[in-house]
């Protein structure tokens, strides 16, 4: 049971406003975007739930949610949403709260998701440009599931799918200096 | 704020100005009869009580509030200004409060901008519901014009009182 | 020399407790133009109001000030009395002294009697400069018109004439009736919505105190309450109604077929037709755009067939001249095209419907005689989703606000659609019932128990094609799951919107309408029938989307207003209203864009000094202004003074504390 | 001749090379000169805007800088998600001149963003500058017989006040390309359906899931084949394909085309130069279809005759 | 910036087509370098006519004299004139049918030190914006001006209230009430001007310190939303009165909170106060 009253002024709602730029509020719980939104089934919660609970304060149940990691951006929901909420945005801001505040939800799923664009991230920050193929080992090496997608790897290297070679980028200092400053970036505000 | 007050009395050099230890101000409060003076009648009718500064004209609507009523005061008998009228949206007259707020602005800012503490010319929405409101918002303006002391630009030539 | 008398009211002890009476009627007579001051228990009062007239007399005194409670009370009391003793009663003045000092300063005596005393001299200095004024009265032409001849046009105009004031019905199709005339059933008690309203329809046509003009469109509107000036085209009919016996052999033998808007579409009328049979007028008329003898000169096969003669080709669009005294609004509205709504492939898959679709076939007398049908394939659907707030209450693709009667029609539906397909299976996607109103959550609940419909809370998200059938997508919220249904026919709820000639009406008329193009009324609450311009009042839908208990009602109160307007021969007006002063006068016509009336005109007037020539100057419309002093404020050369109100007055006010 | 600058994006030297090597082909028929962007860097999708803020403006940031410098008034992007990035970048920078600033010091060495690069998706460059009449023109093998489903993906079209292209919800731009080349668009209701692209590795039973639904979708409207304009679809719909198949335990056996793959086709390029051997699902069962008599188009038939085409389909 | 040739060549090819009946244009003022505004009627005297950046003032003045009104009149406008005009013609006190206008891209006028005019380094609207014919190319280029604060309201209104209220109880003192002010503003055309109607002048003196101050706020806020800052009133004041200081302070409050255009840049708008916004500022009221 959740008991409501007693946190004082909703400081989540607030929070969630503001990083994302759309207002929760305008939310009427109409449910279009459920039913738009691909992943909705796989949700803990769906589109819709996160905006009530977003409502409500309940700010360690949205980060633990699994909702923001499986939010595929596509806009869908936002482009249906009668009262133009812009829902991936409100979804991205819970994800980065959730991140900077360090909540982790530690179901198998999440982890992984977690861990790719962790390794997409490092392989942009190394070579300035995604290797598949590196990314893909990485992963599964990683992830510890060595086999995953291999029935798929000889097809696709055969066919020249997936090139082998790493040309790394000539400015990849430049890359590696974005990614200081962003990050400081990321701290100062 | 306080710090300002002394400045404006201090600057214009004339010690007799200097607030005598009755002094009282002299508000001049400009109602729209169909909101905000229908509020001051509820504040009367509900025995809420405020200071006895304020002076009441009664317009048809804030929309008939020329400028130059408030120049006028503030050069002649008053020490503050006060215009009241409807909520946006509920005037009487439809669209009068909107024209008035347009002008309210610029009035107050010029006359702000010549001299005259920004809290001598003030405004409020007051609808006929509204009469703790109005008492609420004649203290302030009493308080923040008690603070300023009494005015006295453009004031000591052609006007002898009481 | 102005001679001014002051009356101080005690108010019994309201006034008494806390203000010194006494020594303000002291101070106020040193003010040398106050040649008598007294004071009284009860100015209000009968001996009060004495006191009044006969120090009126006696002391040949020229304005009154009366101190006592606020004027919004007895402001109108005290006037009478200076009017019984033969004096002009806008010469009164009347200090606040109650609700502004005595009840609001009860702890300080002193400061309140102060405080009075400036009322007092603040009154006296204004009642110096007010000037003698009059009522103003304005002639009434005891005719009203009626724009629009759905029901509630219908409505306001019999019940407008029933009093015997006649009354000019403009309809712009060829028949009255409107949307209602469409319906098969009308919720909440499944009254057969023609038997209920083509009676009345048969009533304005042989009502001797209504004029019907139909196919007639309003163009111009002049003039002021009690005043005004219509002018009304009347589009070419082609069709003598005079001769015309209604006979039907014309649009028989017509071979030009044409969608049906009386049923949506769905089937053809005829190049020359009566809209529906029991149309009122029962006479064709021919529809210029499709009729090939008038765009292509070959045909003449009506005319030939037409016993009586009637049709003539060469008629011409005809304009009418009515003088008016009050017009009632009643242009109903638009269903909203769902056009926008692509998720859903609107226009896409044809087994999708609006809901008037839907009533159209429903309906006994429809295109599919009473049985609905899919339009893909002609069967019969058994699964039919019914999708509510289809525009309405969606900012991003429809309208913000909700259309109010789609819940109930919705449910409506659901009744019909049960009772013409008895092993049908309902579907509504809903996100709330609104059903208040008399009987209506009862009939909700009857509905939901006798038809088994499936009530699903959610929004649909998408509907596609799979084989031939529609799958609709939309999460049930009460069980927080996605749903899909495999529909045969999805019934869209679409939005009632403003009707889209709206806000052209509107300027004609000179009134305003709002964001939407719904009229505006005067008062959302205590004025929901007038319009802000006096003598123009709004019936039905055309204010905002309502039922049609609603809609009669409002039509009728339309009706009392005309009535209460055209009580007496003229009218009577606060004299409270601007004049201008040509001598100071511009012409820059900034109080013509300020005035929320629409109250001031533009005039010539002679230049003078000896020049030949003409010069324009602002004009005001005594009968329109209604006081407001916004041209005022803003004319720049004075030239504008507000009777009650002058600068003078005001600045009185000002400077005499 | 015009001239265009290039955005390949890093899927272009691998998983969708044939993408880019046939729009090279296409855009020199069409008389377009691309122009790479020098020493471009990924754009950050998907995972960078998953994880942070600041990144996900400032890594297309330092491509649009660059862009700037290039003299082209346009840059046209292949991949559909490189695309949505960038043109999000560029929007947000726009609207908001302060977060411009604050996101330009990161990359203040390749210079300051002036916001005078124009953002388009190869499609829409093709469809808008380009135009249907000069490809149409160009056309001289028309797909005559060729029934296609045009999927567009969620990134080409939507957000709509992001992208201010075509329709977020049927979306008719490739539709009308594709019948352009002579090919018929089937009536297809998943145009714009996630595939579930950003999960492509990290979570392959959701991609799986979604792609199928696609493909299940395009078989029902009677296509051939489907024609993307994202590599990331492609893979995902034609890569998965035979998994999708063992799961669901139905055969689709649709081809995943670029579409510039079929204007390259359509506009007499010899089949051997467009890499349709990189394909995972073989392409030759589909193209067989050209040049074979097709009833007319389903949308302007006599209803009639509509019902008796469908049962002979069937 | 010189005009004088083609100014000269406009009036001439007027007059010889009988399309005009009086010329509104510069001359010298024959003792220095400055020049003074000219109403030709003869054609002969049109080799009188010069333009050149000592053209400061507003012609549009002129057009409400009686040699003008109820003429065909050519006039020669610069950016900020032609605004006033628009407002004249919007509250219709010229008829556009009646007028000639030769619209000048200008380059900026200078003041009798030979500096540019303040107002001029600020403009936002240097080429005409009504015309019939324009001289010199496009100043303005793609419409890309910003609007600049005033530096002198800048200034002040840094200052403590007391200092700006020290301030300009002098200029008001320094004020003489000789209404030259008023005479030089175009736009000032009442009929008989407000400040001299009894009403107003029942409870001030004659010439005091506390009347210029009414005279002069009301006549600002007459103005404000339509002052084109033009500087005519500057020029003609015999006391060296600071008054664009009042016109501009209103200026920029409009600018600022109401989303509107500069007065008369728009053809038919009146200015800020003859309409209003449902969004305009409401936090100063309570």
């Amino acid at each position: 049971m959740i008991t409501l009253g007693s946190q004082g002024k909703n400081t989540f709602l607030e929070d969630v406003n503001l990083k994302s730029g759309a207002n929760v509020l305008e939310c009427y719980q109409c449910g279009k975007c459920v039913g738009t939104c691909p992943v909705s089934q796989y949700m803990d919660f769906p589109p819709r739930e996160i905006m009530q609970m977003v409502k409500l304060g309940l700010r360690n149940e949205c980060y633990m949610a699994n909702s923001h990691w499986f939010c595929l951006t596509c806009s869908a929901c936002s482009g249906r949403c009668p009262r133009e909420i812009d829902i991936p945005a409100v979804m991205e801001a819970v994800r980065h709260l959730a991140i900077d505040e360090n909540y982790i939800n530690d179901s198998k799923k999440v982890k992984e998701i977690r861990k790719f664009h962790e390794i997409f991230l490092d392989m942009i920050k190394r070579y300035g440009r995604n290797y598949e193929l590196r990314m893909m080992a990485e992963f599964n090496i990683r992830t510890r599931n060595l086999f995953k997608d291999m029935h798929l790897a000889p097809k696709a290297l055969l066919k020249g799918k997936i090139p082998l070679g790493v040309k790394p980028l000539k400015s990849a200092k430049a890359i590696k200096r974005m990614f200081a400053i962003a990050e400081k970036l990321e701290k100062n505000k | 704020m306080e710090a300002e007050v002394k400045d404006q009395l201090v600057s214009i050099e004339k010690p007799e100005l200097i607030a005598p230890p009755n002094w009282e101000p002299v508000i001049m409060g400009i109602l729209c009869n169909w909101c905000s003076y229908a509020g001051s009648d509820l504040t009367g009718t509900s025995r809420i009580q405020y200071p006895p500064n304020i002076r009441i004209i009664r317009v048809p609507c804030s929309s008939r509030v020329d400028p130059w009523f408030l120049i006028k005061s503030l050069q002649t008998t008053a020490d503050g200004v006060l215009v009241s009228g409807c909520h946006p949206g509920d005037c009487h007259y439809i669209s009068g409060n909107y024209f008035a707020r347009r002008r309210f602005l610029v009035t107050k800012k010029l006359l702000n901008f010549v001299g005259f503490h920004e809290n001598r010319i003030q405004f409020s929405w007051v609808s006929a519901a509204e009469g703790p409101k109005f008492a609420k918002v004649v203290n302030k303006v009493t308080e923040d014009i008690k603070k300023l002391g009494p005015l006295h630009l453009y004031k000591k030539e052609n006007f002898e009182k009481k | 020399m102005a001679r001014v008398g002051v009356f101080v009211c005690f108010c019994g002890a309201n006034i008494a407790d806390y203000v010194d009476v006494p020594q303000v009627v002291e101070e106020v007579k040193r003010i040398k133009e106050v040649k008598f001051a007294t004071e009284y228990k009860y100015m209000c009062s009968d001996p009060g109001q004495g006191m009044i007239r006969d120090a009126i007399i006696q002391y040949k005194l020229t304005s009154i000030v009366v101190a006592a409670c606020s004027p919004r009370m007895h402001e109108k009391t005290f006037r009478k009395a200076l009017s019984d003793a033969g004096m002009n009663p806008y010469l009164l003045e009347v200090a606040n002294i109650r609700e502004h000092s005595s009840w609001v300063h009860q702890k300080d005596k002193k400061a309140a009697t102060n405080k009075a005393m400036d009322l007092c001299r603040m009154a006296v200095a204004k009642s110096i400069a007010n000037e003698q004024l009059h009522e103003i009265s304005v002639p009434v032409t005891k005719r009203a018109l009626v724009i629009g001849g759905g029901i509630a046009g219908i409505q306001a105009a019999l019940d407008i004439a029933d009093a015997r004031i006649p009354v000019v019905l403009v309809e712009k199709s060829p028949s009255i009736g409107g949307k209602m005339a469409q319906l098969d059933e009308t919720f909440p008690t499944l009254d057969c919505a023609q038997c209920i309203l083509t009676p009345k329809m048969v009533d304005v046509a042989s009502h001797p105190y209504i004029e019907l003009i139909p196919y007639a469109e309003v163009l111009e509107l002049q003039g002021f309450v009690g005043n005004y000036k219509v002018k009304i085209k009347k589009k070419a009919s082609y069709v003598n109604f005079k001769t015309c016996t209604g006979c039907g052999a014309c649009w028989q033998k017509c071979p030009v077929k044409v969608p049906n808007e009386y049923n949506m579409g769905i089937d053809k009328r005829k190049a020359i037709y009566t809209p529906f049979p029991q149309a009122v007028p029962n006479k064709p008329v021919i529809d210029a755009e499709n009729c090939t003898m008038l765009t292509k000169g070959k045909c003449g096969i009506c005319k030939k067939v037409c016993l009586p003669g009637a049709i003539d080709y060469e008629m011409q669009d005809e304009i009418i001249e009515r003088e008016i005294g009050a017009v009632v609004v009643a242009t109903g509205y638009d269903m909203w095209d769902p056009t926008p709504y692509e998720e859903y492939g609107v226009g896409r898959f044809k087994d999708i419907i609006t809901s008037l679709e839907f009533e159209r076939m429903v309906s006994a007398n429809g295109p599919t005689n009473g049985v609905p049908q899919r339009p893909s394939d002609g069967k019969v659907p058994k699964n039919v989703v019914f999708i509510k707030c289809v525009g309405s209450r969606d900012e991003a693709k429809g309208i913000e606000y909700c259309s109010k009667i789609c819940c109930m029609y919705t449910t409506k539906h659901t009744i019909l659609l049960h009772h013409k397909v008895h092993d049908s299976h309902a579907y509504v996607f809903y996100m709330d019932i609104r059903a208040a109103g008399k009987g209506y959550e009862e009939f909700v609940k009857k509905a939901q128990v006798d038809t088994g419909t499936t009530y699903l809370r959610g929004r649909v998200s998408k509907i596609y094609k799979k084989g031939d059938k529609l799958m609709v997508r939309g999460e049930d919220a009460q069980i927080g799951q996605v749903v899909e249904v495999e529909a045969d026919l999805v019934v869209l709820a679409t939005a009632v919107s403003a009707p889209k000639d709206n806000p052209e009406l509107a300027r004609l008329l000179g009134i305003s309408y709002d964001k939407y193009g719904y009229l505006s009324e005067a008062h959302p609450k205590l004025r929901p029938v007038e319009t802000a311009k006096a003598g123009i009042f709004l019936a039905g839908c055309t204010q905002a989307p309502k039922d049609i208990p609603e809609t009669v009602s409002q039509a009728s109160a339309c009706a009392a207003k005309v009535c209460g307007l055209f009580s007496g021969d003229t009218m009577k007006k606060d004299p409270m209203v601007s004049t201008i002063n040509n001598e100071y006068c511009s012409g820059c016509q900034n109080c013509v864009k300020v005035c929320p009336y629409g109250a001031i005109i533009t005039d010539e007037v002679p230049v003078g000094h000896g020049i030949k020539d003409l010069r324009t100057v602002a004009k005001i419309n005594e009968g329109v202004c209604q006081g407001c002093g916004s041209c005022v404020a803003i004319c720049r050369s004075m030239a504008i003074t507000l009777a009650g109100f002058t600068d003078p007055q005001i600045i009185n006010e000002i400077v005499s504390i | 001749m015009k001239k265009l600058t290039y955005f390949p994006g890093c899927s272009a030297h691998g998983t969708s090379e044939e993408f880019d090597s046939t729009l090279k082909l296409v855009l020199k028929t069409l008389d377009v000169e691309l122009e790479d962007i020098p020493d471009w860097n990924c754009c950050g999708a998907t995972s960078a805007h998953v994880m942070t803020e600041n990144l996900a403006l400032a890594l297309p940031m330092r491509n649009l800088v660059l862009a700037e410098k290039l003299e082209n008034t346009t840059m046209g992007i292949a991949c559909a998600s490189c695309y949505q990035r960038m043109k999000v970048t560029k929007v947000h920078m726009d609207e908001n001149p302060e977060l411009a600033k604050r996101i330009n010091t990161t990359v203040v060495e390749e210079g300051t963003y002036k916001g005078t690069v124009d953002v388009k998706s190869m499609l829409q460059y093709a469809y808008e500058d380009i135009g249907l009449e000069i490809i149409k023109s160009k056309v001289t093998k028309p797909l005559t017989g060729l029934k296609v489903a045009c999927y567009y993906g969620c990134l080409l079209t939507r957000p709509k006040n992001i992208t201010k292209f075509d329709s977020p919800e049927y979306p008719v731009s490739m539709d009308q390309i594709c019948e352009a080349l002579g090919a018929t668009a089937t009536e297809f209701d998943y145009k714009t359906e996630c595939c579930g692209a950003s999960f492509s590795i990290s979570n392959t039973e959701v991609v799986e899931n979604l792609s199928g639904q696609i493909l299940a979708m395009a078989k029902e409207s009677g296509a051939h084949a489907i024609v993307v304009a994202c590599p990331l679809c492609q893979s995902n719909l034609d890569m998965r394909q035979p998994d999708i198949e063992k799961k669901q335990g139905v055969k689709y056996d649709i081809p995943i085309f670029y579409f510039t793959q079929l204007m390259a086709l359509a506009f007499g390029y010899p089949v051997d130069q467009l890499k349709f051997p990189k394909h995972i699902v073989a392409v030759e069962g589909a193209l067989a279809n050209i040049g074979k008599f097709q009833p007319v188009p389903e949308k302007v038939k006599k209803p009639i005759k509509a019902v008796e085409a469908e049962s002979e389909d069937k | 910036m010189n005009y004088t040739k083609q100014i000269q060549d406009i009036a001439a090819k007027l007059f010889a087509e009988g399309k005009i009946d009086v010329f509104v244009g510069y001359r010298m003022n024959g003792f220095d370098e400055n020049q003074v505004p000219v109403l030709i009627t003869d054609p002969q005297d049109v080799s009188k006519l010069v333009f050149t950046d000592k053209s400061v003032f507003n012609l549009v003045n002129y057009l409400k004299t009686d040699h003008t009104r109820r003429k065909r009149v050519g006039i020669v406008v610069k950016g900020c004139d032609s605004r006033s005009l628009n407002l004249m013609l919007t509250e219709s006190q010229v008829k556009r049918e009646n007028l000639y206008v030769v619209g000048i891209c200008c380059e900026g006028v200078v003041d009798d030190a030979g500096e540019k005019m303040q107002n001029c380094t600020d403009c936002m609207v240097p080429d005409a914006v009504v015309s019939d014919e324009m001289l010199g190319t496009a100043v303005s280029g793609s419409g890309t001006l910003t609007y600049k604060k005033n530096a002198d309201i800048v200034a002040l209104a840094e200052k403590p209230l007391t200092e700006r209220a020290a301030y300009f109880e002098e200029v008001f003192e320094n004020c003489i009430r000789c209404n030259a002010c008023r005479h030089s503003c175009p736009l000032c055309y009442c009929a008989k001007c407000c400040i001299d109607q009894e009403t107003a002048t029942l409870y001030n003196g004659a010439n005091t310190t506390s009347a210029a101050f009414h005279a002069l706020m009301t006549w600002s806020l007459h103005l404000a939303g339509r002052c084109v800052d033009c500087r005519n009133c500057e020029k003609a004041c015999p006391s060296h009165l600071p008054l664009h200081l009042l016109h501009k302070q209103n200026e920029s409050v409009i600018y600022e909170n109401f989303q509107e255009h500069l007065a008369g840049v728009i053809p038919e708008d009146r200015g800020a106060f003859y309409k209003y916004s449902l969004k305009d500022p409401d936090d100063f009221i309570m």
